[in-house]
């Protein structure tokens, strides 16, 4: 009995670590033979959410496993639960998308070969890292796939080589370098004070007291800085401005969100209970709601204006600290699911977002918003994509936003949190002010007619998939969320 | 066939209607008309065999969790029965109108598209178990009306959907949170499940009042309840089928449905009566009634005219629901379905006077009952019911709504009717006098804005047929309203079996 | 290893730290940072991680080196910047640059004599650590300080380095040369290596394409 | 009549106007614009026919129909049966008469005259309609039917009332259509009001719960006002001399002659008449109709001898009988017990002002289109329906009677001498109705002679026979005192002494030196004021209406300008972008401390 639950184990393990590992080697085949058709990398990549899945069956009816990998003389702790898992069923599904979009992106403008090859590398080197990240229970392997994932970001975000990009990209990459070094140094009073590096460890060992403190705030901050969270956010916008939208929407989906996702994995470990700390935390998120949208609201440029959004929705998600911290179970609760829904939501959305824009801008020829007029009648298909992300970035049902915005609105509520409950309003207003500035000028009629670029089919499908994801998550939550609710919150 | 079965096959036709029309091209005028119809007449169908297993005791529901303790619920009753009745029926009529009206004109498939999805949106509505399922529904019939609204692309328009949503995006926001706050407060509730809240600690009372409060703001926005209504005239630059669906089911009929819902299926109208949120609830009323007939005196133009008057008569039914009491809330149930017939007609005849002679002011319909004989009198069939003249439906509703006042002691609510009437009577009979006894082009005086090339008819059939039938359906349902499954006779039951107090 | 035999050391890297940040002759300021690279190998060897000093002498001083000058365009022979800094910050900016670094070297050192405090470090091989965190200490706030005030992405990425350095060095120092901070800081300058030569590589492009050696968040090229 | 019958011949009754309306639609339809055709033709006459033959088959009969709005019943009885007949008579003459009457009209039609034929078309129309409603409110017993009826008898007479599209017809239906509506919104709001607090649908379960609600009186005020739009109660009359000369005069017949009375049949069906239990409020209400009545009956008479127009003179005469018969009704109020006998008398009154005033208005159009009669025939002939209103022949005598002698054995002398000084009034109306047909004779004369057995002489005749022999085949239970005994004649004839000699005292002094009365007094006295201050209400309503907009328009455009400023202010905020990105290095220490020292120093 034993010996075949072990073998199953045995098989877990495997499974995941194929799982973590195949993209980069994938990424490496793909850099020396770049793909040139859409289905062989949508094939291709299948297994690997399949996989993941049956993980997560197994998870679901095994609960979580853990493990430890030792090279030399160091001991690597990850573990799989329910919230890793979906995590990487996210991170999956979002880079196939992106590597399919990515392709048929190749095969509408004509990007220079090398920059194109040297995509798909990244691309497997960031897929690896954010599989770290989620499954990671140890600080070096987090520190490990944090570089890596910044770095790769950093690369991809380069490719197009332009001179603003390479301005972006250079302020990307200093303020990610130094992001870490304060994690770093966050990393090292704790490893001082407590001299452990798994998670697990540390939280059995660490008193709060003014080091884990003054550590965390180090560490926050940190995370802050690469998660882009106001005022920490400025190199953000700039960077997404000549990205490719295949780019874009990974970064907007996932890069952001790993850092935020190792601070609350931190946080909720190391510091449960501080609670002014987690206000603030939770009015930088604020600020960054209003701000974002505002910014946002006044952008001219399509793709400025979906990156801004990033940086108020990501605002959301800090509401999560405040109404963790010394809150009572039924509201942790609701807020812990509300959290990683809106995570989750918002990744498909962005990434839809940023998709269908950048099919909206190749097609177009015009990144101005002005520029869109009368998209409504040229180009339906990625402006009906468009509006159904922006759906779930409203917050509007029926979708992960939505029903996000619900859980979050009600644990405010029941924590008597008022503060949030306006800031979610002012959110939700201000995101409805931007979104409908760009469908109001695709519904203007009297536009001269431009000539439209042709793109191909799978481009605009990948966006409208992902989009509907967004939206079938609002209703289809349960499935998900039982499997929060079971484990993943330490 | 199964309950879920078919409930899902209902709002399935819609959904599936908007879906085929976003793929199908342009310029495939045929297979979408054929697609709308059908789908309009499926629906219809099978809307009627619900009504029918509904009166032989039949379920149909349809459930599966969203959360913890949240679930999403579709449901038959008899009430969202009626209102699924009353929108699959004008759906038909405005689908066969909108073929006619945009015949020739850009985007048609955009059009239709939103229409259904609007359309789908409605139903869902109509068939919502519970408070999170109606606020799915309303906030889709917001964001699936905007495209209508915004149709014709021109400023004019863009400027009244940026209005439009200034009004209806805060008001789901703010009815989001009541909702939340009710969930908080006591969990999902079923509609139907008034004693929930009723055997709710005394010490709570306070804060459902503020709930409430707060759902009415929310939903009265679009039930155009003043100071809420601004976005409502504005609307009318939106082509005449959208005005008409607006106007008659979906928008503003969503906003009064929830109120319905909420007074009778969450409240329970005795909590209600006990909290004393009815009394508000007819002050406010009253005051639109009243508020809108007088804006509606002061237009010149016929569209916005008729829009001032759904802001006063949609009150009818907010009025209705605070008269405590059968009466009062067979007024209410009643009027939402008399109203819709009867505002649909006249925006349908307004739309059939621009289209054929481009009139838009009143004082070009001069002598135009001559010329388009059939839609002046459909339109003299829906300003008669209006004013509440029989034997059109309206009369019913106003009878209903007298009764239900004395019924509920609250007599000087017959004065608010009888100043409504008689502001009516002063904004609609103009119209009928200038149609019918002024002399116009049709006698030689003067000559039409800008007049089609003649037709057979008076006008398009697709454009006539809607018209007459709605004028027809609220004419019989007035003379028929002793007749099984008549409006009236259906409200009765309803009210009978679910809701007496 | 005694207390004051490790003092001359930590003074001499903070010294060549100092030299490296403030001083606008690019060149020089380089040469000083392979200085510096150099003495923190040295810094490890002695700390009984041979490893760590090998791979810091061959990424931290070489490669990095090399890439530095290749970003001035003194490697590869292509028009090569110019070797003084004369990006200048208003005097407003750099009055607030320097407090702020000050108050995080005051939280730094808070949190750093908390741990050595408590751990009450009794073992002789960890009082003569001290000189070595006091280094740390300084270095790190120094490269914060430079990172902050500088301009010319050139210094900006020499800030950064210190800073790593200055990091590895309180990590060292709080925690001992334990496998976990040999991983740790063997990551690190793996990751500033690569961001080196990166930003190095982005340097030279950008003076490439339009003469510019900032970012242009200063005060003379507001958008 | 059998009941399966009854319930063939009713519906049918009602039916068969608007089966002919729609035929004259239909008609219209097909033909081709400008073709001729016939609108009034012979079949057209026939609409009142079934009624009427309904009418005199049958006394009683009931008829229930449940699907019918809110539950409908249809009956006649001793009271209806009368009233459906003269209804129905008046209807089916005046019909005739006006095929004669609009021949010419036709004519014009015929030859091509697009805005008569307009006018023709929507006659004959509204002709059966109106008509189609008159009948159901008479033989409605439930509340829904019977409002219906009324409402539409209302609104379809309007276009009846301005036939002639003249300015006079304009101003006469303006009037009939604003007091029309105000009469319905307050028989609605009575309705209501009763109906709700009695919990009925039919007008027998609201006269009887109007006697126990609390407000009854208030109610039966409401009702009265409203039906009294209608029937002409004083302050509330002056649309009629103004709509009901302006319409044709077949239309003018039926208007004064039985429309007038559907607000009679209205009081009749929904006060509390002759019930004694009704409370004192009730007979306050009883007093405040008798006043009316006779204020109505006696100043009616006196402002209307000074008109110049037959018609108009006329209306003033029905204002006057109906104040008679107001007067007649508030008694079932004040004295409950008299009214058993008083209601027969009430009815036979109606009757025989109906048919009389009927055969009069016909005879004005006579007067101006003389058929070829000796000219002393004519007049006889004219002048004999203006004495039996007087009361001093026929119908007129006997309607007199049986008024005054039930008011004898009540004890109401003083009632009595009220009602005598209103004849005395009526005596001098239908003199000057007479001297002014008189007076246009002549030019009427020049105009020619129509032939004796063309419709229009032959319906007068027959409204003349019919309302000088009412007593005869209609009377039966109605004339429950019978003939009056010869002694009792001088007391009912002194009025018309009286007023022959005072129209001949007044005559005579007009002739030496005309009196300038009449352009001092117009027609429809209340309403010039009324309008002329309905004006200034509406101007300043209009400028109240236009500030209120315009208030809104400014608080619409202070907020727009709001907006811009806040949208401005915003655009800066946005430049504060720069500043955050300058300074992120800093921020990030920043953010750090203040984290720090919030987890260090916070209570936990």
């Amino acid at each position: 009995m034993s010996a075949s639950l072990d073998a199953l184990l045995c098989v877990q393990t495997t499974v995941l670590w194929l799982a973590l590992l195949a993209p980069s080697l994938l990424g490496l085949w793909a850099w020396r033979f770049p793909p040139q058709r859409m289905l062989p990398v949508l094939l291709a990549g299948l297994p690997l959410p399949l996989a993941t899945l049956w993980l997560l069956h197994r998870v679901s009816v095994g609960g979580e496993f853990e493990g430890a990998w030792s090279p030399g003389g160091l001991l690597l702790h990850w573990r799989l639960d329910g919230l890793a898992g979906l995590l990487l069923l996210l991170t999956q599904l979002l880079l196939l998308a992106s590597a399919t979009y990515a392709v048929g992106h190749r095969r509408a403008t004509t990007l220079a070969e090398c920059a194109f090859a040297g995509f798909w590398p990244l691309l497997g080197g960031l897929a690896a890292a954010l599989g770290l990240i989620w499954v990671a229970a140890d600080l070096l392997i987090l520190y490990a796939a944090l570089e890596l994932m910044g770095l790769c970001a950093v690369g991809m975000m380069l490719l197009p080589g332009k001179g603003e990009a390479l301005v972006a990209g250079m302020r990307y990459l200093l303020y990610a370098l130094v992001g870490s070094l304060a994690w770093l140094l966050g990393v090292a009073l704790l490893l001082g004070s407590s001299g452990r590096l798994d998670l697990a460890g540390l939280a059995a060992t660490t008193e709060p007291g003014p080091v884990t403190g003054i550590a965390m705030a180090l560490l926050a901050t940190g995370l802050l800085l690469k998660a882009a969270i106001f005022p920490l956010h400025g190199w953000l916008a700039p960077v997404h401005a000549s990205a490719w939208p295949s780019v874009s929407a990974l970064h907007g989906a996932l890069v952001v969100k790993a850092s935020f996702f190792i601070l609350m994995q931190l946080w909720q470990r190391l510091m449960p209970e501080a609670v002014a700390a987690a206000w603030l935390l939770g009015l930088l998120g604020s600020l960054a709601v209003l701000w974002g949208g505002l910014q946002a609201w006044r952008a001219s440029d399509l793709k400025q204006m979906v990156a801004w959004s990033t940086v108020g929705q990501l605002g959301y998600l800090m509401l999560a600290f405040p109404l963790l911290a010394g809150t009572s179970v039924a509201v942790a609760t609701l807020a812990w699911q509300a959290t990683w829904l809106q995570l989750a939501g918002h990744a498909l959305a962005k990434a839809a977002m940023f998709m269908a824009a950048g099919n909206l801008v190749l097609s177009a020829g015009e990144s101005r918003l002005t520029g869109l007029a009368g998209a409504s009648r040229r180009l339906p298909l990625p402006l009906m994509t468009f509006g159904i992300a922006a759906v779930t970035l409203m917050g509007l049902p029926p979708s992960a936003g939505f029903t996000a915005k619900w859980l979050l609105l009600q644990a405010a509520i029941l924590a008597g949190q008022w503060l949030w409950v306006a800031v979610l309003m002012a959110g939700t207003l201000l995101a409805a002010a931007y979104v409908f500035r760009v469908l109001r000028c695709a519904f203007v009629e009297t536009a001269p007619c431009h000539e439209v670029r042709p793109l191909p089919a799978g481009m605009d499908l990948m966006a409208l998939l992902l989009a509907l994801g967004a939206l079938g998550l609002g209703l289809g939550a349960e499935w998900p969320l039982a499997l929060l609710r079971e484990g993943g919150r330490p | 066939m199964s309950g879920a079965l078919i409930i899902l096959a209902t709002l399935g036709t819609s959904l599936f209607t908007a879906v085929m029309i976003f793929l199908l091209p342009e310029r495939a005028f045929r297979a979408r008309t054929g697609l709308n119809l059908g789908a309009a007449l499926v629906k219809l169908g099978l809307v009627a065999w619900m009504v029918w297993g509904l009166s032989r005791g039949r379920e149909y529901t349809l459930a599966f969790p969203v959360l913890e303790g949240l679930a999403f619920v579709l449901r038959t009753d008899s009430l969202g029965i009626m209102f699924a009745g009353l929108s699959s029926l004008l759906w038909l009529f405005t689908t066969v109108y909108a073929i006619g009206y945009l015949e020739d004109s850009p985007n048609r498939k955009r059009f239709f598209g939103f229409f259904s999805l609007c359309v789908a949106s409605t139903l869902g509505i109509s068939l919502a178990g519970n408070l999170f399922t109606l606020l799915v529904f309303y906030e889709l019939l917001t964001l699936s009306t905007y495209p209508l609204v915004v149709h014709r692309g021109t400023a004019k328009a863009l400027a009244a959907g940026k209005v439009y949503l200034r009004f209806t995006l805060p008001a789901g926001l703010v009815l989001m949170i009541g909702m939340v706050a009710l969930h908080a407060l006591a969990g999902d509730i079923r509609f139907g499940q008034q004693e929930i809240l009723a055997e709710l600690a005394p010490g709570r009372r306070p804060l459902l009042v503020g709930i409430f409060w707060v759902l009415i703001v929310g939903f009265g926005v679009k039930a155009a309840l003043v100071p809420l209504h601004g976005w409502l005239p504005r609307a009318m630059v939106a082509p005449a089928p959208v005005s008409a669906l607006l106007h008659a089911v979906a928008v503003v009929k969503a906003g009064a449905f929830g109120i319905v819902r909420l007074v009778y299926d969450i409240y329970g109208v005795e909590l209600s009566a006990e909290l004393g949120l009815l009394h508000g609830l007819v002050a406010v009323a009253s005051v639109t009634i009243l508020y809108g007939s007088l804006r509606a005196l002061a237009q010149q133009e016929l569209k916005p005219r008729l829009a001032y008057s759904t802001v006063s008569q949609v009150s009818y039914i907010v009025l209705g629901i605070g008269l405590f009491g059968p009466l009062g809330t067979i007024a209410a149930l009643s009027h939402l379905l008399h109203q819709g017939l009867m505002k649909s007609t006249l925006f349908f005849c307004a739309g059939n006077y621009a289209e054929e002679l481009g009139i838009h002011r009143i004082d070009e319909l001069d002598g135009a009952g001559r010329r388009m004989p059939l839609t002046s009198l459909a339109f003299s069939v829906g300003a008669l019911g209006m004013i509440g003249v029989p034997p059109v439906v309206g009369f019913l509703s106003k009878w209903y709504l007298g009764t239900g006042a004395i019924q509920a002691d609250m007599p000087w609510v017959i004065v608010v009717l009888l100043a409504s009437s008689l502001l009516n009577a002063a904004y609609f009979l103009p119209i009928l006098g200038r149609l019918w006894f002024r002399p116009g082009p049709d006698h030689g005086v003067g000559e039409w804005p800008a007049e089609r090339r003649p037709v057979r008819l008076e006008t398009l059939a697709w454009l006539l047929v809607p018209a007459v039938a709605t004028a027809l359906f609220s004419l019989m349902a007035g003379v028929l309203a002793g007749m099984p499954f008549s409006p009236l006779e259906w409200t009765t039951r309803v009210v009978n079996t679910e809701y007496l107090p | 290893m005694s207390l004051s035999g490790e003092l001359f050391p930590a003074s001499l890297l903070v010294i060549l730290a100092v030299a490296c940040l403030l001083d606008r002759h690019l060149v020089r300021a380089c040469l000083a940072f392979i200085a510096f690279a150099l003495l923190m190998a040295l810094a490890w060897w002695r700390l009984d991680a041979p490893w760590l000093a090998l791979v810091e002498a061959v990424l931290g001083a070489l490669l990095t080196g090399m890439a530095l000058f290749h970003g001035l365009g003194r490697l590869g022979g292509q028009s090569s910047l110019p070797s003084r800094d004369r990006e200048r910050r208003p005097r407003r900016q750099v009055m607030a640059r320097w407090p702020a670094a000050l108050v995080w070297l005051a939280l730094a050192g808070a949190a750093v004599w908390g741990v050595t405090g408590n751990g009450e470090l009794a073992a002789s091989a960890e009082v003569s650590r001290r000189p070595l965190l006091a280094a740390g200490l300084a270095i790190m706030a120094l490269g914060l300080w430079a990172f902050a005030h500088h301009l010319h992405l050139l210094r900006r990425l020499l800030a950064f380095n210190v800073l790593g350095s200055g990091v590895f060095l309180l990590l060292a120092g709080l925690a001992g040369p334990v496998v976990e901070v040999q991983g740790l800081i063997l990551v690190g300058l793996v990751v500033a290596l690569v961001g080196s030569v990166l930003g190095a590589a982005l340097l030279r492009r950008l003076y490439a394409l339009d003469g510019r050696v900032t970012l242009g968040d200063g005060p003379k090229s507001i958008r | 009549m059998s009941d399966a019958l009854f319930a063939l011949a009713l519906p049918t009754a009602l039916l068969w106007p608007l089966v002919l309306m729609l035929r004259v639609s239909l008609t219209v339809a097909r033909t081709e614009r400008g073709q001729p055709r016939a609108l009034l033709d012979g079949l057209w006459c026939t609409a009142p026919l079934p009624a009427l033959a309904l009418a005199l088959g049958s006394d009683e009969g009931a008829l229930a129909l449940d699907w019918w709005l809110l539950g409908g019943r249809w009956m006649l009885d001793g009271t209806r049966g009368p009233l459906l007949a003269f209804t129905a008579l008046l209807w089916l003459l005046a019909g005739g008469y006006a095929r004669g009457y609009l021949a010419g009209e036709q004519a014009r039609a015929v030859a091509g005259d697009g805005a008569a034929e307009v006018r023709l078309t929507r006659f004959a129309l509204l002709w059966p309609l109106t008509l189609s409603g008159n009948l159901l409110l008479l033989v409605a017993e439930d509340i829904a039917s019977f409002y219906l009826g009324f409402a539409v008898m209302t609104f379809a007479a309007y276009g009846l009332v301005v036939h002639a599209e003249t300015r006079d017809a304009r101003t006469g239906g303006r009037a009939y259509l604003v007091m029309a509506v105000l009469g319905e919104g307050l028989i609605l709001a009575g309705l209501l009001w009763g109906a709700g607090s009695a919990g009925t649908t039919m007008l027998d379960g609201l006269r009887e719960g109007m006697l126990e609600a609390p407000g009854g009186a208030w109610m039966g005020l409401l009702l009265w006002l409203g039906f009294g739009v209608k029937a002409g109660v004083v302050g509330l009359h002056f649309w009629l001399p103004l709509a009901h000369p302006v319409a044709p005069t077949p239309a003018s017949a039926v208007l004064s002659g039985v429309m007038i009375k559907a607000g009679l049949v209205g009081w009749l069906s929904t006060l509390p008449l002759g019930e004694p239990t009704a409370g004192e409020t009730f007979v306050w209400l009883g007093r405040a109709m008798l006043v009316a009545g006779l204020a109505a009956a006696i100043g009616a008479a006196l402002y209307g001898v000074c008109q110049r127009h037959p018609k108009v003179v006329l209306a003033y005469s029905s204002v006057s009988q109906m104040g008679m018969a107001t007067a007649l009704v508030a008694m079932g109020l004040v004295a409950p017990t008299l009214w058993p006998t008083l209601s027969a008398a009430v009815v036979l009154f109606a009757a025989h002002h109906g048919l009389t005033k009927g055969a009069l208005f016909l005879g004005v159009g006579i007067g101006k289109h003389p058929p070829r009669l000796p000219t002393w025939l004519l007049w006889t002939l004219l002048a004999l329906p203006a004495l039996s209103l007087t009361g001093a022949l026929a119908s007129g005598l006997a309607a007199k009677w049986a008024v005054k002698a039930v008011l004898y054995d009540g004890g109401y002398p003083t009632m009595v001498t009220g009602l005598s000084l209103a004849a005395v009034g009526t005596t001098a109306l239908m003199a000057r109705t007479l001297w002014c047909q008189w007076q246009g004779k002549g030019q009427a004369r020049e105009e020619g002679l129509e032939p004796l057995m063309s419709p229009m002489p032959l319906a007068w005749l027959a409204t003349l026979l019919a309302a000088l022999t009412l007593p005869w085949w209609l009377g039966g239970e109605l004339m429950v005192r019978g003939w009056p005994p010869l002694d009792e004649l001088s007391g009912l004839l002194w009025p018309l002494a009286l007023g022959l000699v005072g129209a001949v005292t007044a005559w005579s002094v007009a002739r030496r030196r005309p009196l300038r009365l009449t352009w001092r007094l117009p027609p429809g006295d209340l309403w010039w004021p009324l309008v002329r201050s309905g004006q200034r209400l509406r101007t300043r309503a209009q400028g109240s209406l236009d500030r209120l907009g315009s208030a809104q328009g400014a608080w619409v455009a202070w907020w727009v300008a709001r907006e811009r400023d806040a949208i401005r202010a915003l655009d800066g905020m946005t430049r504060g972008e720069g500043w955050l990105r300058r300074h992120a290095a800093v921020l990030m220490m920043g953010l750090a401390v203040g984290l720090a020292l919030l987890n260090v120093f916070a209570p936990a």
